[in-house]
């Protein structure tokens, strides 16, 4: 019998894996969580998400969903306060997001079932401070006044 | 509410109908607390009420009916316990957890504590708990008797043989009965000797019903030239104070026979075919008398099966085909008589077919307990006497055999009802026919 | 810039500290991963916060080990200095603020007076409240008075840690202060109670960001704790739990079964007792909790955890008393001692119940008497 | 003192003694009755007749063959719940934490989930049970307020316990507290109600078979 000292002292949470092949119950319910929001998005042009962290799934469980996703066209960085990257699944209209704070901790990790994940659109008033600004820089050599490039509008 | 004696309409006798209600309760309570020991008193309280004794008990199989339920004939004397000598006594009394027994609840547990109970103790033998139901209930009948509610047969029976040492008058002395019987059958009647080993007694209802029963026991103790004799004043070997309950009563008719086995210096007490009156004699008598007996008590067949085993007696083959054996409840449950009518049986070459897996589990055959000599009880008995008749001709056996009179009076009372195709013949009288060299 | 100062929207303060859009929109996105909100919420979060005006909050402490607060500090999401520019207006708390003395009791006075009735108060230890509340005094002020006037504006009070919330230490037996809890103190006023000793960062910054942005007290249990971190038993959630199914158990702390991260149940782990948010948002950002760090949950965050006897003795121990957990010897002292006593009533009713019997005896003539009379 | 603290504690330490004393009260008050001495000659030696009642003790437990067609399902509704109610007792971890307190010595667990399945089945029967005790005619004529109350307070005891381990009903600790309560109540209940009928069952059995192998009859 192994002396105490050798038993290894087990820190991190006991992962219970499951076999390679079969996907795991859990798995098979989210997929088709996902498609059921597919068809309501289509239908009303109603976004879904779902919070991959919550789900009470095992790590193996999580890679193989990902997997079964699998990647699309899209892999876009977001660099604000920190990176967010989005990718596109091989389902179109199935993304998979990561957001992560500036030293790197994940901060969430989503499936988003959209036409487009939000943090890639531009917000309506960003247009127009945009714009502001552009003109601003244009009338850069002459106007001069120092104002800020804002402004407080 | 103080009845009258008068409106009682239980089954009494006269000296019992004049007493009044509050001496009724009295009387019973002082029964029932001169009952209350150590023993008794653990049975009373391990009762878990799971109804299992009515599964054994032959009134409540054939009629189904749960006030037949054995333990629910204890309770009056249950209540006395809880109300008197139980370990919270007071507060059963104070918060009536327990009501006083009354007259009315006395007189209706007459029924069920004497009509339907043979004192079998069948229940006894199921009881998960090992409570000795059935002598609870032969505790609680003192109660009844002492309350005077004790049915008017039973009552009077016991008051004559305690007075007379016969239960019934009878058209001459018993003793006379006996030598004619004698000369009828060419045997002789040994009667009276001042001294003898032996001293043999014989069942009151051999000599009204089955004489041959009597000249047999007669024939077989003089082919053993037994030294032994009947006593003409302890000559009835039944006991009606313990069918009635009256327990002092029952003491002074076992003393009858006690003092004829000590004037005669016996060593052994035969107690002919007869179930009651063995135990009465074996297991109370000395109880009662409070001292242990200067003598053995045998039952006939016990006392043949000894002669058996010595080689005294010898015996010749039977030929009786597919028999069965009734086993007489007060012989084999309570008397504990079981193996020596079958060492009789397989020395005459005969192997009875059981009616049950063990010996001892068999059915009551209804009459036994006094029910016999009770009027009001015989439809109820004969709903019981039809069960063990089912029972008897399961087994198939063209020959029947008891060792009890009474039994075998009941089942003569319950052959010509149901005109039923056996006969039971006695035992003894069997082993008288087979002596070899008789 | 003649318009009156107004006080900026959360969105105008993050624009001219050059926060972007997405930026923001990312940490509501976190922030409702970690309340358990619907992920889509974060959208609406990011909006009611954009236009929300930062509430004021002032911050009290007394009787307290100041443990709370460094549990705040430690917060990851969001940030504490995230929270305090960002979410909150923090107007007063004697340990955060540069002022002290006079000039800081007047900024809690003027906060106070120009958001009368619409500041959260977040009171941090337990009041003692014997002999008129002498034990904590602070600008000539004992606590009872400081609370009550605060409490009087507040739109709602967060108590954080145990000791707030139900008295914890400050209240332990025997209570020489007669410490209270902050709910006993101030009738009439909606309270969240955020219990934990300390409560987890995330945990108290996530109750105060509900606040802002749902703008009322979230879903309360009977403790009054918030629900969303309060509502499951570390047990039901804890990954050791299959363990305990199993009937795997560490007997001592350095045996196989410790070592091989089995349940620690039989060495007192109140995980079963407790509800808190330990075993899914766990401590230091999601590092560990003290049940995977091989020590059982000692139930911080129940009332009079501490007067639960000892840490170790597990939850089906009997305790008599003060003595703490009862020992054989001690069980079978009682047992002998009832016993012997059981036994002389007994000896006393048997007397009585033969005494009763013996009087039945004598009762009128016996029926048997009466046979002879022929 | 929250209610668990006030179930494990004083008031556990109360019924703990009001146990030991009705117990032992009501047996002495048993024991010291009138004893009858046995005058009668035996039939058996007294070796044999003590051996005939330790046989007694356990032969009884056993349906006899004659009896068996009328009483199974009696007997097999009243076994198959005490054997359940020993396994949930007996071998359930925390119930091998609290009793082994009282005796200082620990033994080994049956996982919890396979003794919630026997709490289950436990509590199932224990219905039947009482529907049995309502519908059969022998047993509605014989019940009385013991057993009953008797029944409700095990009842109580297991149908607590079973919430306690699903976490339903109410936060854990308040319906610990209730289970643990109930099992107070079942303390003190215990010396006046039939539960006695466990101190009770085995020296009534030896006494019968000690008495019936004395006569030589069958037991």
């Amino acid at each position: 019998m192994s002396t105490l000292a050798q038993i290894p002292v087990c820190v991190e949470p006991v992962t219970v894996s499951h076999g390679e092949a079969t996907v795991g119950g859990g798995i098979g319910a989210i997929l088709t969580e996902i498609a059921e929001r597919l068809e309501r998005l289509a239908r009303t042009g109603e976004p879904g998400a779902i919070d991959l962290r919550s789900l009470p799934i095992s790590p193996a469980d999580r890679a193989q969903l990902l997997q079964a996703l699998g990647t699309g066209e899209v892999d876009a960085r977001v660099q604000a306060n920190g990176e967010s990257r989005i990718r596109e699944t091989a389902v179109h209209g199935v993304w998979w997001t990561q957001h992560r704070d500036l030293d790197g901790a994940l901060l969430a990790s989503l499936i988003e079932i959209a036409r487009i994940p939000d943090i890639l659109i531009v917000g309506a008033d960003d247009l127009l401070r945009g714009a502001s600004r552009l003109r601003a820089s244009l009338s850069f050599p002459s106007a001069a006044q120092g104002e800020s490039p804002h402004g407080t509008t | 509410m103080n009845r009258s004696s008068v409106e009682f309409h239980a089954n009494l006798a006269a000296d019992e109908v004049a007493l009044g209600e509050r001496e009724r309760v009295a009387g019973a309570m002082r029964a029932f607390t001169r009952e209350i020991g150590a023993l008794s008193a653990l049975r009373l309280e391990s009762c878990v009420h799971c109804g299992m004794c009515a599964d054994a008990c032959h009134f409540y199989i054939a009629t189904e009916d749960p006030q037949y339920t054995p333990v629910l004939k204890v309770e009056p004397f249950k209540q006395a316990f809880k109300r008197e000598a139980g370990a919270f006594a007071p507060f059963f009394r104070w918060f009536a957890l327990k009501r006083r027994v009354t007259a009315d609840e006395l007189e209706r547990w007459q029924h069920l504590l004497f009509d339907s109970c043979n004192m079998c103790g069948r229940c006894s033998l199921i009881c998960p708990m090992g409570i000795d139901v059935a002598e609870l209930i032969e505790q609680a009948r003192r109660g009844l008797f002492e309350a005077g509610l004790a049915p008017k047969e039973l009552y009077e029976k016991a008051a004559h043989q305690r007075r007379t040492g016969q239960p019934e008058a009878s058209s001459e002395p018993y003793r006379d009965r006996l030598l004619a019987i004698g000369w009828q059958f060419k045997v002789e009647m040994p009667l009276d000797k001042p001294q003898a080993e032996v001293m043999l007694t014989v069942p009151r209802t051999d000599i009204e019903h089955y004489p041959a029963a009597v000249a047999a026991l007669a024939r077989v103790m003089a082919h053993l030239k037994a030294d032994c004799t009947f006593r003409s004043d302890g000559l009835i070997a039944e006991n009606y104070g313990y069918y009635a309950g009256g327990r002092d009563w029952q003491r002074e008719i076992s003393l009858r026979l006690i003092d004829q086995a000590l004037a005669c210096k016996a060593k052994v007490l035969i107690v002919p075919e007869c179930g009651h009156a063995y135990s009465a004699l074996r297991w109370e008598a000395a109880e009662l008398i409070g001292k242990p007996l200067p003598f053995k008590v045998r039952h006939v067949t016990e006392f043949l099966a000894e002669a058996l085993a010595d080689g005294r007696l010898k015996l010749r083959s039977a030929d009786l085909g597919v028999t069965a054996f009734h086993d007489p409840c007060q012989l084999v449950r309570k008397g504990g008589v079981t193996s020596a009518p079958r060492q009789l049986l397989h020395a005459m070459g005969v192997k009875p077919r059981e009616t049950t897996r063990h010996v001892g589990f068999n059915v009551c055959c209804g009459g036994g307990g006094g029910v016999l000599d009770i009027e009001r009880a015989a439809p109820l008995r004969y709903r019981v006497v039809e069960e063990k008749f089912h029972e008897i001709d399961g087994t198939g056996a063209r020959t029947f055999l008891t060792s009890c009179s009474d039994c075998r009076r009941t089942f003569d009372d319950g052959k010509q009802r149901f005109n039923w195709q056996q006969t039971p013949r006695s035992l003894l009288e069997l082993v008288a026919e087979h002596l070899q060299g008789g | 810039m003649a318009r009156l100062e107004l006080e900026p929207t959360i969105g105008e303060l993050l624009d001219r500290q050059g926060v972007s859009r997405r930026s923001f929109f990312k940490y509501c996105t976190a922030m409702a991963s970690l309340l358990a909100l619907p992920p889509l919420a974060a959208r609406a979060m990011a909006e009611q916060l954009l236009a929300a005006r930062r509430p004021s909050v002032i911050y009290l402490s007394f009787q307290e080990c100041t443990g709370c607060l460094e549990s705040l500090t430690r917060s990851f999401a969001p940030t504490i200095e995230n929270l305090i520019f960002n979410v909150v207006s923090l107007d007063y708390d004697d340990t955060l603020m540069a002022a002290a003395g006079a000039q800081a009791e007047q900024a809690r006075e003027q906060a106070m007076r120009a958001n009368y009735g619409k500041y959260l108060l977040v009171v941090d230890g337990a009041v003692p409240t014997g002999d008129g509340g002498v034990y904590h005094c602070a600008a000539g002020r004992t606590g009872l008075d400081i609370l009550a006037t605060c409490a009087k504006g507040a739109a709602a009070i967060v108590c954080v840690g145990t000791c707030a919330s139900f008295g914890g230490l400050p209240s332990a037996d025997p209570n020489p202060t007669d410490a209270r809890a902050i709910s006993t103190l101030v009738p009439g006023k909606p309270v969240v109670n955020v219990s934990g000793c300390p409560p987890i960062p995330e945990v108290i910054a996530g109750t105060l960001l509900q606040y802002v942005t749902s703008g009322r007290v979230p879903d309360l249990d009977e403790h009054l704790r918030p629900t969303v971190f309060f509502g499951n038993s570390i047990h039901d959630r804890c990954y050791r739990r299959p363990f305990y199914d199993q009937g795997k158990f560490a007997k001592t702390f350095d045996d196989a079964g410790a070592r091989n991260g089995w349940c620690l149940y039989e060495l007192g782990c109140k995980g079963p007792t407790t509800y808190n948010a330990c075993a899914t948002v766990k401590w230091n950002n999601a590092v560990s909790f003290p049940i995977q760090s091989g020590h059982p949950c000692l139930g911080c965050a129940e009332p009079d955890f501490w007067d639960h006897g000892s840490f170790y003795s597990p939850i089906p121990s009997p305790r008599w008393g003060k003595a703490g957990e009862v020992s054989p010897a001690q069980a079978g002292a009682i047992a002998a001692g009832a016993a012997v006593a059981g036994a002389a009533i007994g000896v006393g009713s048997v007397l009585l119940g033969r005494r009763r019997i013996a009087r039945r005896q004598q009762e009128p003539k016996s029926q048997s008497d009466k046979g002879n009379e022929e | 003192m929250d209610l668990v603290d006030f179930a494990r504690g004083p008031a556990l330490k109360v019924a703990f003694v009001i146990f030991f004393i009705g117990v032992v009260w009501r047996l002495v008050n048993v024991l010291l009755l009138h004893h009858r001495r046995n005058l009668s000659e035996p039939r058996r030696g007294v070796a044999e007749s003590v051996f005939g009642g330790l046989k007694a003790m356990g032969s009884r437990s056993w349906p006899h063959p004659e009896f068996i067609k009328r009483t199974i399902t009696g007997e097999a509704l009243g076994y198959s719940y005490h054997i359940g109610l020993f396994i949930v007792i007996l071998l359930f971890a925390p119930h091998i934490i609290f009793f082994g307190s009282f005796i200082g010595v620990r033994w080994p667990a049956l996982p919890n989930g396979v003794v919630t399945i026997f709490a289950v089945i436990t509590v199932t029967l224990f219905v039947a049970v009482l529907f049995r005790r309502l519908a059969h005619p022998v047993l509605r004529r014989l019940s009385n307020f013991d057993d009953f109350f008797s029944w409700f307070v095990v009842a109580l005891l297991l149908v607590t316990g079973l919430m306690a381990t699903a976490h339903v009903g109410a936060p854990y600790p308040t319906i610990l507290g209730l289970h643990i309560l109930s099992f107070d109540l079942l303390l003190i209940w215990y010396p006046f109600g039939k539960l006695m009928h466990a101190f009770y069952i085995f020296p009534t059995r030896a006494v019968d078979g000690y008495l019936l192998t004395r006569k030589g009859a069958p037991s």
